[in-house]
């Protein structure tokens, strides 16, 4: 019980805090441009509790949970082959690093030839953003595997598959996942930004016409809901990383603190 | 060799300062990246402004949502933008007002824009849309608004029309790749497309058909500046008149202007088609455009025209 | 020492190839560093007959972790090779098991004990039953029958060196290769494993190598005593332990011929320390 | 504590140590397998115009693509755009880093911060930066300062993340160590934190100098501001596509460049700690 | 033992606070774990006075390591304190040096040997000239004065461990903790280790308290033994070695009261190790 009220205030403190100061300084305000809390709060439950939750933010989720879920299996996966082995990465490395250069907008244009307007080509819009720190973590998890781990697997004849399944991915695992956490903002920013193109619904695209209809408020609402699932989905991610990381957290937490 | 691969200005070179015999007010205006706007660059590098005695520092955005802020704030003193945008951002209270007229779509002809679609698709007239994917620029502006209101003159029923929002410069690829049924484009897009008649066909031109002689942009600015300096306004509507005027006397200078503000070969700037520009606005197109933004629900309140457009 | 066996000086015995499962030939390992190369170990040759409990023993950093590792495949040797049951040794070989030196580190962190000790016999397909019994028999054997689903962070030194071990057991390897495997337990516990790994080799006739600083127990444990050289390393002698097979911890120790050889390994190991070379010796 | 060694640290320090001298005997195979990589997408892409799989009028051939760009290359106003671009981006990751370092060492060796400000942390985090231009629009004037914003707002979190997992990823013996030498906080930092943070440090870098590239040249894109971004907003209005993706292929390659920049001061920032240590000794 | 001393069953010897260095009151330490908590040391009480060298003996788990990080200030006690000099300890204190028994892990691989050595003194602002002296005196005295420029990874298990001691001379503390810092190295360097820290204890004056699984060694190193029951641990004997001061590995090794003695404590770990609690002995 004080565990948990502990733990909501400190969920909270921080936050209460930056909404009073907010709260104060904007109380003299009087462009409509300059968001203040009590109204906004007023018109996120208007703006976002109703409709728009089946028509705009339920598509949105579920193309940002299908992107980012393909970025995380195929960023493992691709990593995994090109951090195991040095020749595949000096091969990919220049081309990887170009793609990961290259603004989504700009892509967006090519992807829309090549893959039409629909959904796909957000969910692919998404995968390729998000995918680059799931990927680089991954290789550089993978090429700092203990060396006594990987000669204990090799002397017990453990290798292939099973190698990576039994050795390389846990021992990886700490660093995959800070890709992860990584890669989950990076999907919700470009469930946005794949949303101004070739789009008519969705939270961004929503959130793009409150700014161009000057409706203020229900922009920064739009803004809100952005950061309140980013919020949800990070604390989702927690969960699942307490429960793949139980041993790392184990040893890590004891002493650290210092 | 000098110059940038999109042909633009590297940099927005502000008017020199010549050495005038008055004082020069500066001010800054910001204008869009497109071919209309090449007037007020005209304007800049023909001294027209000197001579009414302004120093202008132009400032380009990519979009009115860019650039109403930053005239409601002051940064930049008059913008030049579409008029809709200046009524929905009054309808929200944001304290606009519209100085002057600056390009208008044509009144009769072919206009300067119009909804393409593929030969064979079937679509014919405007009431064919319904139930068809067409794409805008961007929704909620003088697109779709017109799109919407042609349909409805015609008895057909605009809320099915379903719209997608797909940048002009690819509304042809997707057209083509049969990802839309129409599209919604101006020149230099539309010259390419009535280039391949065998491909393309005009449904119609919107803008003429729900609002002869639209006004497609018009220059604004905060209504703070109005209140304060009406002198400055009423300067500021003199000389764009006047750089107006000029550029319709000289259509090479004004092509070479174009070339060099959005980057387009010189021949093709010259050969393009072009809004009627005039510094005059008849409030009633306004008014009309207001009527017709309200009917559709793109504001929900009109806004007080008799304020906003500055008399 | 038995006639059969050619003893060249600076290198170790070798054997006829019938009686011998593991040879090794004219071994040396360089390693490339930034700084120049570093030769670990010059020359080596000796062989290891079947079933044989062999220790090896030589001053810090004379290259017995090397040795080991070129024997279990996972280093390359600069030159000469490893010869394993006749076919020449190139990456590691099945049913060899190594308990190595650095044993918190070879443990998985991410497994509880027994998930530890189960993992190689997972991956060589054994049927779950089958597995379990070992790995409690194994875990058992070294007295961590209680802490089955402790993580191995959880444990203190000697604890993990003991997962280790179990490890290595339940694995049921025909070679064995164990890396000072008793560093980090008591007296007593030391004692037990000592007499757990002759009951192995005799039970599951394995054949193993085992590194020690103690000298105690490298004379306790064996049949044979390999002694190295300092780096460069070179075999300073390859000493038969003449006890009677049947050995005890307290009657063992206390033999008279149990001292001599005890003296006798301290003295080479002094000798080698001070950088006695038995090659150069045989030059000079 | 007791305990077996985590894949971390130590091992994650030797393996980059043990990869970087293996790195510098393979340099050139490995150029020359990258070079075999770029001209493995090259080609394809040079087939899928050629054959018509995607229309040529809007996917231009790479060997068109690549003659703009050639031509480009002479031009001194391409150049103009590619340091106001970088300009952009050199100061944003500048302020990016100068914020998040300290910040994720301070937050991330307390656990009391740790917690306190984990939730203002996620919800900030996925916030758009895009989503900021109005607010930018609205504070700063210069159109500089509002690309600034959003470059340092999104580089920000890439730094700040992998600091705070860097941080926790402290061996614990080493960590035991040091405080029993009576290390200061500082010194604890400086030596045993900072080291080992290193690595994520570098990573979450080359992420930041991407994302921050990316943010540069969609500012450009949104707001107008002058550089790469704006020339190739310019250049796609006016319907040149070759011309487009010659900007396209320029900012990638500027990405590419900035990374070798990245991996270089990598190189170097080890090899200083190294051998001003060494000449210390 | 000295009437002076008082000693309780399952209590070691504490003394008068003027010889008192270092004392340990009612020490208790409970890990929490996800699987219950984990008793390692239930209660433990003794002093150590000024300039001993006290060894700590115990079975494998018995919480040995437990207790040093404890008495480092590096773990907060479940119960009871740790006073050094008249203050309670609750953070790492200054002037004192532990070496870990995780030797491997406790090494910085991002610097050289010399400069593992060095940073102590850095960061406690040695100036430069005699920081380098104190760095090689130091590597010199454990036989590592040919490797100041490896990494720590470069070397063997021995010599790392042989890094870190210099480490904790170099620092000259004026109490020392080592962890079975002899754990991998050979008999010959051991024994000069064993001398070294002899030697440093007299020379420098500190207090050392010295944990090993070597009986030998333990009774050879200093002038008092602690053994320890297993865990849950209270003290199972504190006796005191009265051995002459001056030793020699030969000669002393060779005395009758040697054997004695340390006949003596391997008979009480062996007794530990079976089970046998002093606390509950005094009940029962
Ligand atoms: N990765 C490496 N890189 C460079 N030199 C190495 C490496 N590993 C070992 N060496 C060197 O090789 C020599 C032999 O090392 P090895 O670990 O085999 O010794 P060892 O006999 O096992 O010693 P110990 O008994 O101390 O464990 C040492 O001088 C060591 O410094
Ligand atoms: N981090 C931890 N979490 C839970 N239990 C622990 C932890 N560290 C140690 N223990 C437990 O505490 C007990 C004592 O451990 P400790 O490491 O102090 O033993 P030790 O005397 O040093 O043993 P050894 O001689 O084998 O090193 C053991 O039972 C061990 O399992
Ligand atoms: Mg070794
Ligand atoms: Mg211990």
């Amino acid at each position: 019980m004080r565990g948990t009220l502990k733990a909501i205030a400190f969920t909270l403190g921080l936050p209460i805090a930056l909404i009073a100061i907010w709260y104060v300084a904007t109380l003299g305000a009087t462009s409509i441009f300059v968001p203040k809390p009590v109204p906004l709060v007023a018109e996120f439950f208007e703006t976002w509790i109703g409709d728009r939750l089946l028509t705009d933010v339920v598509p949105s989720l579920s193309r940002f949970a299908l992107g980012t879920g393909v970025a995380i299996a195929l960023g493992v996966l691709v990593g995994l082959l090109v951090g195991l082995s040095r020749g595949v990465r000096a091969f990919t490395e220049p081309v990887f690093e170009f793609f990961r250069a290259v603004p989504p907008p700009v892509l967006i244009p090519v992807l829309g030839l090549l893959i039409g307007v629909d959904d796909s080509m957000k969910i692919t819009v998404i995968a390729l953003g998000a995918i680059w720190p799931v990927l680089l973590n991954t290789i550089e998890g993978v090429r700092a595997t203990d060396s006594v781990q990987t000669e204990t697997s090799r002397s017990y004849g453990i290798h292939g598959f099973n190698r990576v399944r039994y050795q390389i991915l846990p021992s990886a695992a700490p660093q995959i996942l800070a890709g992860v956490r990584q890669s989950l903002p990076i999907g919700i920013i470009l469930m946005v930004i794949s949303e101004m193109f070739f789009s008519s619904s969705g939270l961004g695209f929503s959130i793009i016409q409150f700014q161009r209809r000057f409706a203020v408020p229900e922009m920064w609402s739009g803004i809100l809901v952005l950061g309140l699932i980013g919020f949800a989905v990070s604390m989702l991610f927690q969960v699942v990383e307490r429960r793949i990381l139980r041993w790392y957290h184990g040893l890590k937490d004891l002493e650290n603190a210092s | 060799s000098s110059g940038s691969p999109s042909g633009a200005p590297a940099e927005s070179d502000p008017a020199a300062s010549a050495p005038a015999d008055g004082e020069l007010t500066p001010i800054t205006v910001g204008i869009l990246t497109i071919a209309p706007s090449a007037a007020v660059q005209y304007g800049v590098d023909h001294g027209i402004f000197e001579e009414h005695g302004l120093d202008v520092t132009l400032q380009e955005a990519q979009g009115g949502a860019a650039m109403l802020p930053a005239v409601s704030t002051g940064q930049i003193d008059f913008g030049v933008g579409n008029p809709l945008s200046v009524l929905v951002a009054a309808s929200q209270g944001v304290d606009m007002r519209v100085a002057s007229g600056y390009s208008f779509s044509l009144a009769e002809g072919e206009d300067i824009n119009a909804v393409v679609t593929r030969v064979g698709e079937g679509v014919e007239s405007w009431s064919d849309l319904e139930g068809k994917k067409v794409s805008v620029n961007a929704v909620n502006t003088q697109g779709d608004l017109t799109i919407k209101g042609s349909v409805e003159m015609e008895g057909g029923d605009p809320g099915a029309v379903e719209f997608i929002e797909i940048a002009f410069p690819d509304a042809l690829a997707q057209l083509d790749s049969g990802n839309v049924d129409a599209v919604w484009i101006p020149e230099p897009f539309l010259g390419a497309a009535l280039a391949a008649p065998d491909k393309y066909s005009v449904v119609g031109y919107p803008n003429q058909n729900a609002l002869p002689g639209l006004p497609t942009m018009v220059t604004f600015t905060s209504g703070q500046l109005a209140e304060e300096d009406p002198e400055l306004v009423e300067t500021w509507r003199g000389a764009i008149s006047d750089v107006l005027e000029q550029v319709n006397a000289d259509r090479e200078g004004f092509g070479e202007a174009i070339a060099s503000l959005t980057g387009m070969p010189e021949a093709a700037a010259m050969d393009l088609r072009l809004e009627r520009l005039s510094g005059e606005l008849d409030p009633q197109l306004l008014v009309d455009l207001s009527a017709l933004a309200a009917k559709h629900g793109f504001v929900s309140t009109e806004p007080d025209l008799d304020t906003v457009i500055i008399p | 020492m038995p006639p059969e066996n050619i003893v060249v000086a600076g290198h170790g015995r070798t054997l006829p190839p019938e009686q011998t499962l593991l040879s090794v030939r004219g071994l040396k390992k360089v390693y490339e560093t930034d700084g120049g190369p570093i030769e670990a170990v010059r020359d080596l040759t000796f062989d290891l007959g079947r079933n044989e409990l062999t220790c090896l023993v030589g001053p810090s950093g004379s290259g017995k972790t090397t040795l080991l590792k070129c024997i279990a495949g996972l280093l390359e040797p600069t030159a000469g090779e490893v010869v394993l049951d006749g076919r020449r040794v190139t990456g590691p070989p099945k049913k060899m098991a190594v308990v190595f030196q650095e044993y918190g580190r070879s443990l998985f962190p991410w497994l509880r004990v027994a998930d530890n000790v189960e993992l190689p016999l997972k991956n060589a397909g054994v049927p779950k039953t089958k597995r379990a019994e070992l790995v409690a028999e194994a875990l058992d054997s070294v007295g961590l029958s209680h802490v089955p689903r402790s993580y191995p962070w959880q444990l203190s030194g000697g604890m993990q060196q003991r997962v280790a071990i179990a490890r290595a057991i339940a694995y049921q390897p025909e070679v064995l290769l164990m890396d000072e495997p008793f560093a980090a337990v008591d007296a007593q516990t030391r004692a037990d494993l000592e007499d757990l790994v002759r009951s192995i080799r005799e039970r599951l006739g394995v054949t193993v190598l085992f590194v020690t600083h103690d000298i105690d127990e490298s004379v306790y444990l064996g049949s044979r005593v390999i002694i190295l050289s300092s780096s460069p390393t070179v075999i300073q002698e390859d000493l038969v332990i003449d006890l009677p097979d049947q050995r005890d911890q307290l009657e063992t120790r206390a033999l008279p011929r149990f001292t001599e050889l005890r003296h006798h390994v301290y003295e080479q190991i002094q000798l080698a320390k001070r950088g006695f070379r038995p090659d150069e010796a045989r030059v000079g | 504590m007791t305990s077996t060694a985590p894949p971390d640290t130590i091992t994650r320090v030797v393996a980059i140590a043990e990869q970087r001298s293996r790195r510098r005997r393979l340099r050139p195979r490995r150029l020359l397998l990258g070079l075999a990589g770029v001209i493995t997408i090259l080609a394809i892409w040079e087939l899928v115009s050629r054959t018509g799989t995607v229309d040529p009028t809007y996917l231009p051939p790479a060997t068109e693509v690549l003659a703009r760009f050639g031509v480009n290359a002479t031009l001194t106003g391409f150049w103009i755009a590619i340091g106001q671009t970088v300009a952009s981006w050199a100061l944003g990751m500048l302020l990016a880093f100068a914020l998040a370092v300290p910040l994720g060492i301070v937050i991330g060796l307390s656990p009391f911060l740790r917690k306190l400000t984990r939730s203002t942390v996620e919800f900030l985090r996925p916030i758009p930066s895009v989503g900021l231009i109005p607010l930018a629009v609205l504070m700063l004037g210069v159109p500089l300062q509002q690309s600034l914003l959003i470059i340092t707002y999104g580089a920000f979190w890439q730094i700040f993340m992998q600091v705070l997992y860097g941080v926790a990823d402290v061996d614990t013996v080493a960590m035991s160590t040091a405080r029993s030498y009576g290390f200061t906080w500082w010194q604890r930092v400086r030596d045993v934190v900072f080291p080992t943070m290193l690595p994520y440090l570098v990573t979450g870098v080359r992420l930041a100098a991407a994302v921050a590239l990316i943010l540069a040249v969609t500012a450009e894109l949104v707001i107008g501001t002058p550089g790469l971004g704006q020339q190739i907003a310019a250049s796609r209005d006016a319907g040149l596509y070759a011309s487009t993706y010659a900007l396209v292929l320029a900012t990638g390659a500027l990405g590419v460049v900035i990374n070798l920049g990245v991996r270089a001061a990598e190189r170097r920032l080890l090899s200083w700690h190294q051998s001003v240590r060494g000449e210390g000794a």
